[in-house]
């Protein structure tokens, strides 16, 4: 059982979705309650990861290894470190949500539609939690197929130009890292005389400089539109605007996360000297940095509610990759962290949004106004993700930004401070769309008999708002689990970062935090 | 036997024999014991069992090779040549053929041009083929690139009432007399070259030549021009969307299946055996020629309207890929060429048996039009054409990644970066045209609601390729051996 | 005057094949058309029977057996398709003949 | 019953307070229907929106409520007198670690861990803040029973508050910066939830939203101090970083060194939660809320959180004197300024509302001289005498209905007699009358500024005349408000009506702790003995360095003091009488000397126009008018509500979108059009002619042959 | 030597003359009939170079099958009024001038190249008659070396046949 999990894991919703292929596509009823069951299992069956781990353990976890393609050297081989294991367990809920929340939203060709999602779930999964980078690309590319038709076929007006244009973009970059891929894989050969798509081999390759930074900028392309930084971000705001709501829900607060994990999966540690090459390092925090403060700028004055959560989500993926390029343990922890948050509240935001659309089918700001008086449920539940997303303490949000922050500033002091001006955009941006929907007068009689969240509606916040104060109140647990992970990378891509005695773990090495410590 | 005809010579040519044998069988039975027409899809017997054993005889022949421990086995002299090259290839012509047979009979009936010739030709192109893999010298392969030619003029041209067929045919058949003139004169020219026409006497002459010779220059331009055409390469491409989108259906997916295989075999044994030596001549030749196919291909077929002329330029595209295998040149990239085949006949196959069934009494059915609303009509088939569809893309987990992934990692091996770069991006251009196609069939609503016209064939043919297209994708290993090994040359 | 080498065969197959192949770009009726591509075979056994000599074997000779029976299957069947589309369109003119394009 | 090791209960009470509230409350509370408050272009103002509803249950919320702020009052108490009974006089409980970050490179190249715990940290300084935090909080409560009866959303109103009490207890118990910083965002939410807490009001929201994001831009100072700290001590735990800084590893600064660095970061923190000069312009908008919250929030507590982070972290700013002398100068700027505004203002609330400003312009002042315990010892005074100012004028605006302009006030004093008698107690503290609470820390404060090393008579003579300021618009609004005729327009005059005991009993009580709160530290010229002047005693142990600085200050000879103790007086007293002059005598000189000079005049009353030119930088007034100028520039910046972002801002930000559609997006789409344009050629080629097909044959021949001719 | 030398060239103006006839004259009949002559001349090529068989072949293959082929196709489809109307299409004259280049190309290869088939050749010695006649060797050749095409060649006229049959036939 245990040494099976993953796998389990992994198929849980492909055996979902198969079952739900031979149910008649008449009876909606039936696929919608099948659908959310399999979703459900999918999440069950993660569970007992989190019991089952131990952090702070080196390596991998769980790990499963067959021989799949010989004669390729592809090996079905998957695992689990801490920072997999929480991108995992935000994957499996919000699948799990992202089915349950559109119970009402879609209804028709039921069928398809949440097959697509189930397929999406366990491509999603498999990225995570893949060891060989064969099998992670295959996963990888799998993701894009049925989100394309998420977006195509459920999506809004636009959608055709969105989902193709998401497709297209987010290939451009996937195919252009397959290269990359191919070239360490070849290189490996060269090296040691057998092909391989083990990351943990393909570690052990020294490459000269200039061909690591090569396979970086190929892999950037790949995560980078992904995530997506600065000067990649236009498939998103369409994407997110056309997509359904579970579609959104998805994207945001998963998909992303593939190039940010990327990155800190695959990029650092293959290729830790192109990673701390000064000009790489600074072109990447630089870009970062813009995209923190340029998609704050930009959400600041979106007419549409869906468009201004979008735009924050590549403010706060500017955090994380941040947080990733001040390449140390706390920049690293905040950016999964954060990762983890976004997926949580921007979730949140999303799952707002789409609520008032269900009832309302516009998501322009100035047709709302005054919900609060109508919906007060609804608007306690807007304030809470507003919250969380804005970095307020005891909320997620600001366990990850400060974290990163710290992080950056040990990098380099100027990029916290240009990356503090986010935050008080965040705040600006998130209280003014608040004031302009939830608050001041109903001025639109079509709000006036709008209904307020049903139990089902309710019942989709409720995880992710526990699992907000969780993070934000007792977050020990995740730095625990995020320690050793960190600690590998970070002594992958700066040997000496740590003194000689090994990582100082948790306690303080000879700081003059002790003097007079303690009660 | 005789001394001129020994037991080996025979053993070498079974396929091809079986193929005849049957193939002069649905002719002769055709009009005399089928005369009605219904009955004619009982021809189709004959063509499984002329598959049948012809896949027997290679069966025997891969057996043969296997327990002797032999990597060839060479007949009539050297006339051809039976290796796992040649072994490889066929089972891909009989895979083919048996598709394409199987589909046909209900579309040939809607066309009102349901004869047993057909499938006569059918058999008799593909004996064409099995020399164009098998045969190792001049005459032999020019003989049967011109058995198998003869066979596809009149196979496009088979519907004689239709206008756009003739001409098609007529096209094919200029334009292919004209290059295999230049193809003629090539081998004349290899043949003053060495005084044989074995391939391996002339590799052996050519090799003796030296560096920088006129002559062997005019052998290779006016051969590799033959060649490349038949594999529509651009600039000798522009047959190819013509007589694709005018042919039957069914004959466009034997033309563009198996003709272009058998061409790639011919071209392989042509460029890897005589003008092997003379790699460093053409190795930039082809790689323009490459880049250029690629090109026209992808661009071309952005805007077509017309699904098969679409698939047409796809398919020019892909002959692209496979000649920058040829271009890497190495062992990956003569695999990965194998392999490209391989997967590209089932995914290609498929995406035009879906095309066929669209063809209903009074439809085309061939506009990227007719494929609006087919998610609603009919799900499973819209859903195996955007499995094919992301095969040819070449978009995991579908079979066609694998081809490409061949086809880059033998490019990167041999630092042919650029090359690497641009054929990855037209991967992205490619995506583009496919989903033209997805699109129309799960986002637009239905115009017609004629129902399909399937037949049990069809489903079967359909059902295998699909399976084998997503099979080859997640579990290639035994394929991608059965290719790899059998290229070791 | 020097005598006859190889050479003045391969040049005269050369503009034999050249000839043709202007009738093949040039002309618009397909008959003449297939007439040329019959010269463009002859030149393509010129060259044979040139090398043939040269080299004292035969095989070049057999070649051009097969060359011409290549040449007349071509041209019984391009002269069926011919007649098959003469039927339909009522034109032989190469260039009348263009519906599919593009 | 050990209530120093259950200090960490103190927060929770008004938590579970708020929690149950916000649950259960609507059900204790029910709302009328027509809380809906519409548009008028909708429909008419739901009058509802503050009807009265008949709630038997709501006694409930009043117990909920104001019991769970009395018990934490009682458990503060008990830590208080307990923590007074130890000679050890800090007490840390230290729960768990919340923050356990992972390690990190200090500026030094030591190792350090990030790190900070959910600990609490009680020693005479927070015994103090939290004191004052549940004692005034629950005479607030009480006061709010009556004060909100009629108000729709009552149970949301005590849950706020709860919610307030709560981080603010979490503020001052902290005993680590981090921890602050949760109760430092905390307060500001509840404050944004409170000011607008009639959110049908645009102005209300509009006022929250600025409240919320000016903080925030100093909160954006308090993370970049905390950050540098962490890099400079890598640790935030106060303990700690005392116990570092007063290591002797770091000597005092001579300019701005990296700690004045952290110092001054804190400060801009401490500014924005403060008031503070460049960005106290939120808190006069604040008085949107209710009444009672801008007692509780913008006069007593929260306003002083700068103040108390100041001398929470005196360690530091001790070796920063030149940072220490930056927050000197920008109190005693805040101070005059404030005051020279409230001359002028007519709107009740917002004179008491500057007046803050002014006062706590005092406690910087002493801070940046280096007398911590005097700050703290002004602020609690200032705690109760504002609270009682701001609950008085309460009172007063709930006797008129809601009318807040002075200009229509008057002769009150024989109608609500309580309330009187309690402002005008408020009234003479504020205004530095010996015997009373402000005299005493206000006199403390100036001499400080006089006498201390880091003061100067400069600083001495700003502190008096703001002094004098005060004494004058405290009068002024007294004398507006209560004396002299009646200016109340007639309907309303009907019924006034003295409030309820509910609010009159707090009223007293505080009225009472401003007369004697004084007495804790009167001067030790005095020599009244150590009870007297327990307050300094008591806070040495925080302060441990700054006792001994301000026992050092005996050297300036005690008739000095004297004098200018009397001079300070006697400054207030001129500035009463003068006040009770013009506004009660000749209430026309006024008018004449405001017409003699008007443009000083409209300075004031348009406070400095510092509005307006945070406006033109900040807030998209500049879009209205140059929207005006440059014809309607952009719909969307000037519809763009007056928070949140601003012109700036909202233009680059207008520029930045231009940009992403135009130039980032566009070069995407321009090259996915070149693709499809480039598809026609070679569809082109394509002629349908079978002899141009051949033609290509013919051209590839040539190009081939050709390659090699040239080869 | 002379005489060869002096029947080459006569061939030779048969051949060019007969071809370029065919492709300029304006009736396919004419055109028809010069390439029977350009055939003709080079049936005599062959004969210069002692295939005595292949210039039987040619004569009796093509001057006496295929001619007789297009004759009949060309009365088959009626072209006067194909003769009528132009008779080289538009790009003559682009194509003249690529063909006129690759002419060029090819005899600067010859030109470059010729040496490369004087090794391959012995002008002066005349060769020894072969011991059987041109058409026994031939023959000799062909069914043993080069049976199997000669097998095919069975197959691809078959097809010839099936294939002309069924384009032309009216209704099979």
């Amino acid at each position: 059982m245990d040494q099976h999990l993953l796998s389990i894991v992994l198929f849980t919703p492909l055996a979902g979705m198969l079952v739900l292929l031979c149910l008649p596509s008449r009876n909606t009823h039936l696929i919608r309650i099948w659908a959310n069951v399999a979703a459900l299992a999918g999440f069950l069956v993660s569970l007992p990861l989190v019991f089952r781990f131990h952090s702070g353990a080196p390596g991998f976890q769980f790990v499963e290894r067959a021989e799949w393609i010989p004669s390729l050297g592809a090996r079905y081989l998957i695992g689990i470190d801490g920072i997999s294991l929480l991108l995992l367990m935000l994957t499996t809920l919000i699948g799990f949500l992202a089915i349950l929340s559109s119970w009402n939203a879609v209804q028709d060709r039921v069928k398809e539609y949440y097959a697509m999602f189930l397929l999406l779930q366990a491509g999603m999964i498999g990225v995570f939690i893949s060891l060989d980078f064969f099998l992670f690309y295959i996963f990888w590319e799998v993701v894009l197929v049925p989100m394309y038709f998420i977006i195509g076929v459920w999506g809004g007006p636009r959608k055709l130009y969105a989902a193709i244009k998401f497709f297209l973009y987010t290939l451009a970059g996937s195919v252009l890292m397959l290269l990359g891929i191919l070239t360490l894989y070849f290189q490996h050969f060269t090296q040691f005389g057998f092909y391989t798509f083990e990351i943990s081999e393909l570690m052990k390759l020294n490459l000269p400089l200039h061909m690591q930074q090569w396979v970086f900028w190929a892999f950037f392309l790949g995560f980078a539109i992904k995530v997506p930084m600065f000067p990649f971000h236009t498939w998103l705001p369409d994407a997110h605007v056309e997509a359904p709501t579970a579609g959104s829900l998805i994207l945001a607060s998963v998909m992303l996360k593939m190039g940010t994990y990327g990155f800190m999966r695959f990029s650092l540690p293959l290729l830790p000297r192109a990673s701390v090459d000064q000009t790489i390092v600074q072109i990447l925090a630089v870009l970062s940095i813009i995209g923190i403060i340029y998609g704050a700028l930009v959400s600041l004055v979106q007419q549409n509610w869906k468009r201004l959560v979008a735009y924050s989500s590549v403010s706060h993926l500017g955090f994380c990759t941040l947080g990733i390029f001040s390449l140390n343990p706390n920049g690293l922890a905040g950016s999964v962290l954060q990762q983890l948050n976004h997926g949580i509240s921007t979730g949140m935001l999303f799952l707002i949004v789409g609520i008032v659309y269900e009832r309302r089918h516009t998501r322009a700001i100035a047709e709302y106004g005054g919900l609060a008086h109508v919906m007060p449920r609804f608007a306690v539940i807007f304030a809470i993700a507003m919250l969380s997303s804005a970095g307020l303490p005891l909320l997620n949000g600001f366990i990850g930004e400060f974290t990163i922050l710290q992080g950056a500033f040990e990098a380099n002091r100027a990029w916290a401070a240009f990356a503090v001006v986010g935050i008080i955009l965040g705040a600006a941006y998130l209280f003014w769309l608040y004031q302009r929907t939830m608050l001041g007068q109903v001025t639109n009689r079509k709000n006036l008999l709008l209904a307020d969240l049903s139990f089902r509606e309710t019942a989709l916040f409720v995880p992710l708002i526990a699992w907000a104060f969780w993070i934000g109140i007792y977050p020990k647990p995740y730095f625990d689990v995020l320690r050793q992970p960190v600690t590998e990378i970070v002594e992958r891509v700066h040997p000496g970062y740590y003194p000689a005695s090994g990582p100082a773990h948790s306690q303080t090495g000879i700081s003059i935090a002790q003097i007079g410590g303690g009660r | 036997m005789s001394q001129w005809y020994t037991s080996t010579d025979h053993f070498t040519i079974i396929p091809a024999i079986m193929l005849a044998l049957f193939g002069c069988a649905v002719l002769l039975f055709d009009f005399l014991v089928f005369p009605s027409p219904r009955q004619r899809k009982w021809l189709l017997i004959f063509v499984a069992l002329g598959e049948g054993f012809t896949g027997l005889a290679l069966y025997r022949q891969q057996a043969f090779l296997a327990a002797a421990g032999l990597t060839e086995l060479v007949g009539f002299h050297g006339s051809v040549t039976v290796d796992g090259f040649g072994i490889f290839f066929n089972w891909i012509f009989v895979v083919a053929a048996l598709i394409v047979a199987v589909v046909s009979y209900r579309y040939l009936e809607i066309a009102g041009e349901h004869h047993g010739e057909y499938y006569g030709l059918i058999l008799l192109a593909q004996s064409g083929m099995y020399f164009l893999a098998t045969g190792t010298d001049l005459v032999t392969l020019f003989i049967g690139l011109e058995l198998m030619a003869l066979c596809f003029y009149v196979m496009v041209g088979f519907l004689r009432g239709d206008k756009r067929s003739n001409e098609a045919a007529l096209k094919y058949l200029l334009l292919g007399a004209f290059s295999s003139g230049f193809l003629a004169y090539g081998f004349s020219v290899m043949y003053g070259i060495a005084g044989s026409t074995r391939l391996s006497d002339v590799a052996a002459a050519i090799a003796a030549r030296p560096a920088w010779d006129p002559v062997v220059f005019l052998a290779l331009v006016t051969t590799s021009v033959g060649l490349l055409f038949k594999i529509s390469a651009a600039p000798f491409h522009m047959w190819a969307p013509d007589a694709y989108e005018g042919a039957p259906t069914t004959v466009t997916a034997y033309l563009s299946v198996a003709s272009k295989a058998a061409s790639i075999a011919f071209l392989l044994r042509i460029f890897l055996g005589p003008l092997a030596s003379v790699r460093v001549a053409w190795e930039p030749l082809i790689a323009a020629v490459a880049l250029a196919t690629l090109t026209i291909g992808n661009l071309a077929a952005i805007s077509q309207t017309n699904i098969k002329r679409l698939l047409a330029y796809s398919s020019i595209s892909h002959a692209g890929y496979m000649l920058l295998g040829l271009v890497a040149g190495n062992d990956t990239g003569i695999a990965g060429i194998a392999v490209y085949v391989l997967v590209y006949t089932f995914m290609n196959l498929g995406a035009f048996l879906v095309v066929v069934a669209l063809r209903r009494a009074n439809i085309i059915g061939e506009d990227i039009e007719d494929f609006a609303g087919l998610a609603h009509k009919s799900p499973a088939y819209a859903t195996l054409m955007v499995i094919f569809l992301l095969s040819l893309a070449g978009i995991p987990p579908t079979a066609g990644f694998l081809g490409k992934y061949y086809i880059f990692l033998a490019l990167i091996q041999t630092q042919h970066y650029f090359l690497a770069v641009v054929a990855t991006l037209y991967v992205a251009v490619a995506i583009y045209y496919y989903f033209k196609i997805v699109r129309s069939m799960f986002i637009q609503e239905a115009k017609e609601t004629a129902p399909l016209a399937s037949s049990f064939g069809l489903r079967l043919a359909l059902g295998v390729s699909g399976v084998l297209t997503l099979v080859i994708g997640i579990y290639p290993e035994p394929f991608l051996r059965m290719a790899v090994t059998s290229l070791v040359r | 005057m020097h005598p006859i080498t190889t050479v003045h065969y391969l040049a005269l197959s050369a503009a034999l094949l050249l000839i043709g192949t202007v009738g093949v770009l040039t002309r618009r009726n397909v008959v003449i058309i297939l007439m040329s591509i019959e010269l463009i075979l002859n030149a393509v056994n010129l060259n044979l029977i040139a090398f043939s000599h040269a080299l004292h074997n035969v095989n070049g000779q057999i070649f051009a057996i097969f060359v011409i029976t290549d040449a007349v299957a071509e041209a019984a069947v391009g002269l069926g398709i011919l007649i098959a589309l003469f039927r339909n369109k009522e034109t032989v003119q190469a260039d009348e003949i263009d519906l599919l394009k593009w | 019953m050990n209530f120093l090791d259950r200090i960490w209960l103190i927060p929770l009470f008004p938590l579970f307070g708020a929690a149950l509230m916000l649950a259960i409350g609507k059900w204790l509370d029910p709302q009328p229907a027509s809380d809906v408050a519409l548009a008028p272009e909708v429909a008419p103002p739901a009058g509802g929106a503050h009807g009265h509803v008949h709630a038997p249950q709501r006694f409930l919320v009043n117990v909920i409520a104001v019991g769970a702020v009395l018990l934490s009052f009682l458990f503060s108490c008990g830590a208080a007198w307990q923590l007074s009974q130890q000679t050890e006089k800090v007490h840390q409980v230290i729960q768990f670690t919340w923050l356990a970050g992972l390690p990190f490179h200090m500026a030094n190249g030591h190792m350090a861990t990030f790190q900070a715990d959910w600990g609490f940290l009680l020693d005479p300084l927070s015994a103090v803040m939290i004191l004052v935090v549940t004692g005034i909080g629950l005479l607030i409560h009480v006061y709010s029973t009556g004060y909100m009866k009629h108000e729709s959303g009552y149970y949301r109103f005590f849950g706020y508050m709860n919610l307030f009490v709560f981080f603010m207890l979490m503020l001052v118990l902290a005993n680590n910066y981090t921890l602050l910083f949760v109760g430092w965002e905390g307060v500001g939410l509840s404050s944004y939830l409170l000011i607008s807490f009639y959110f049908h009001k645009k102005t209300a929201t509009d006022a929250g939203n600025k409240a919320f994001i000016v903080n925030r831009v100093g909160d954006a100072g308090f993370i970049l101090g905390m950050l540098l700290m962490l890099a400079m001590l890598g640790t935030v735990r106060f303990t700690d970083v005392n116990a570092a800084l007063r290591s002797g590893q770091f000597s005092a600064e001579a300019g701005f060194g990296v700690l004045s660095g952290i110092a001054l970061l804190l400060f801009a923190g401490a500014a924005g939660k403060s008031a503070q000069f460049p960005l106290y312009v939120w808190l006069p908008d604040a008085m949107e809320g209710p009444t009672p919250v801008s007692a509780l929030i913008h006069a007593a507590t929260m306003v002083t959180a700068g103040v108390y982070l100041v001398a929470r972290s005196s360690a530091l700013f001790q070796l920063t004197p030149s940072a220490s002398n930056v927050v000197a100068a920008v109190g005693a700027f805040t101070a005059i300024l404030a005051a020279t505004i409230a001359l002028v203002q007519n709107d009740i609330k917002r004179v008491l509302a500057y007046s803050t400003v002014s006062q706590l312009g005092y406690m910087f002042l002493a801070l940046g001289v280096g007398a911590y315990w005097v700050a703290v010892f002004h602020l609690f005074t200032h705690a109760f005498f504002k609270a009682l100012l701001f609950l008085g004028s309460g009172s007063v605006i709930h006797a008129l209905g809601g009318e807040q302009d002075m200009r229509r006030m008057g002769g009150l004093k024989h109608r609500i007699p309580i309330t009187h008698w309690s402002m005008f107690i408020g009234s003479v503290a504020i205004a530095g009358i010996p015997g009373l609470a402000g005299f005493f820390s206000k006199d403390e404060i100036l001499w400080q500024a006089y006498s201390s090393p880091q003061g100067s008579s400069a600083l001495w003579f700003v502190g008096l005349a703001t002094a004098g300021l005060t004494a004058f618009y405290m009068w002024r609004l007294m004398n507006m408000t209560f004396y002299g005729e009646s200016r109340v327009d007639p309907q309303v005059e009907a019924h006034i009506h003295e409030s309820p005991a509910s609010m009159t009993v707090p009223l007293s009580l505080l009225a009472l702790g401003s007369v004697l709160a004084g007495w804790l530290g009167t001067p030790k010229l005095w020599r009244l003995g150590e009870s007297f002047s327990s307050f300094e005693r008591w806070l040495e142990p925080a302060f441990a360095t700054a006792a001994a600085e301000a026992s050092q200050q005996g050297a300036h000879d005690a008739s000095v003091q004297w004098i200018l103790m009397g001079i300070s007086v006697a400054v207030a007293i001129i500035g009463i009488s003068l006040a009770y002059y013009f506004y009660s005598r000749r209430t026309e000189i006024p008018g004449r000397i405001g017409a003699r000079i008007r443009p000083l005049y409209l300075l004031l009353y348009n406070k400095w126009y510092v509005d307006e030119v945070y406006d033109f930088l900040f807030v998209n007034g500049f879009a209205r008018g140059g929207g005006r100028l440059l014809g309607t520039f952009d719909r969307a910046v000037v519809d763009g509500g007056v928070n949140g972002a601003g012109w700036l801002t909202r233009f680059t930000s207008r520029v930045s979108i231009w940009w992403d559609t135009w130039i980032v997006d566009g070069l995407v789409r321009f090259s996915s059009l070149l693709v499809k344009m480039a598809s026609y050629p070679a569809c082109l080629l394509q002629t349908g002619r079978v002899q141009a097909y051949a033609l290509f044959v013919v051209v590839g021949v040539l190009a081939f042959f050709g390659y090699y001719v040239t080869r | 030597m002379l005489i060869d030398t002096v029947l080459f060239y006569i061939f030779a103006a048969m051949v060019l003359g007969g071809a370029i006839l065919t492709i300029t004259r304006r009736n396919a009949v004419h055109s028809a009939i010069s390439l029977i002559v350009s055939l003709l001349g080079v049936a005599g090529l062959y004969l210069l170079q002692q295939a005595e068989f292949l210039f039987a072949v040619q004569i009796v293959l093509y001057v006496g099958g295929i001619m007789v082929l297009f004759l009949f196709v060309i009365m088959l489809v009626n072209l006067d009024q194909a003769a009528r109307e132009r008779q080289f299409n538009r790009q003559w004259l682009i194509a003249l001038v690529a063909v006129g280049v690759v002419g060029a190309q090819i005899a600067y290869f010859l030109a470059r190249g010729s040496k490369s088939f004087h090794v391959a050749e012995m002008p002066a010695v005349v060769p020894a008659p072969p011991a059987l006649g041109n058409t026994e060797v031939l023959a000799d050749a062909l069914f043993s070396q080069y049976l199997l095409p000669f097998e095919l060649t069975s197959l691809l006229l078959l097809v010839a046949v099936v294939g002309a049959v069924v384009m032309a036939k009216k209704r099979i």
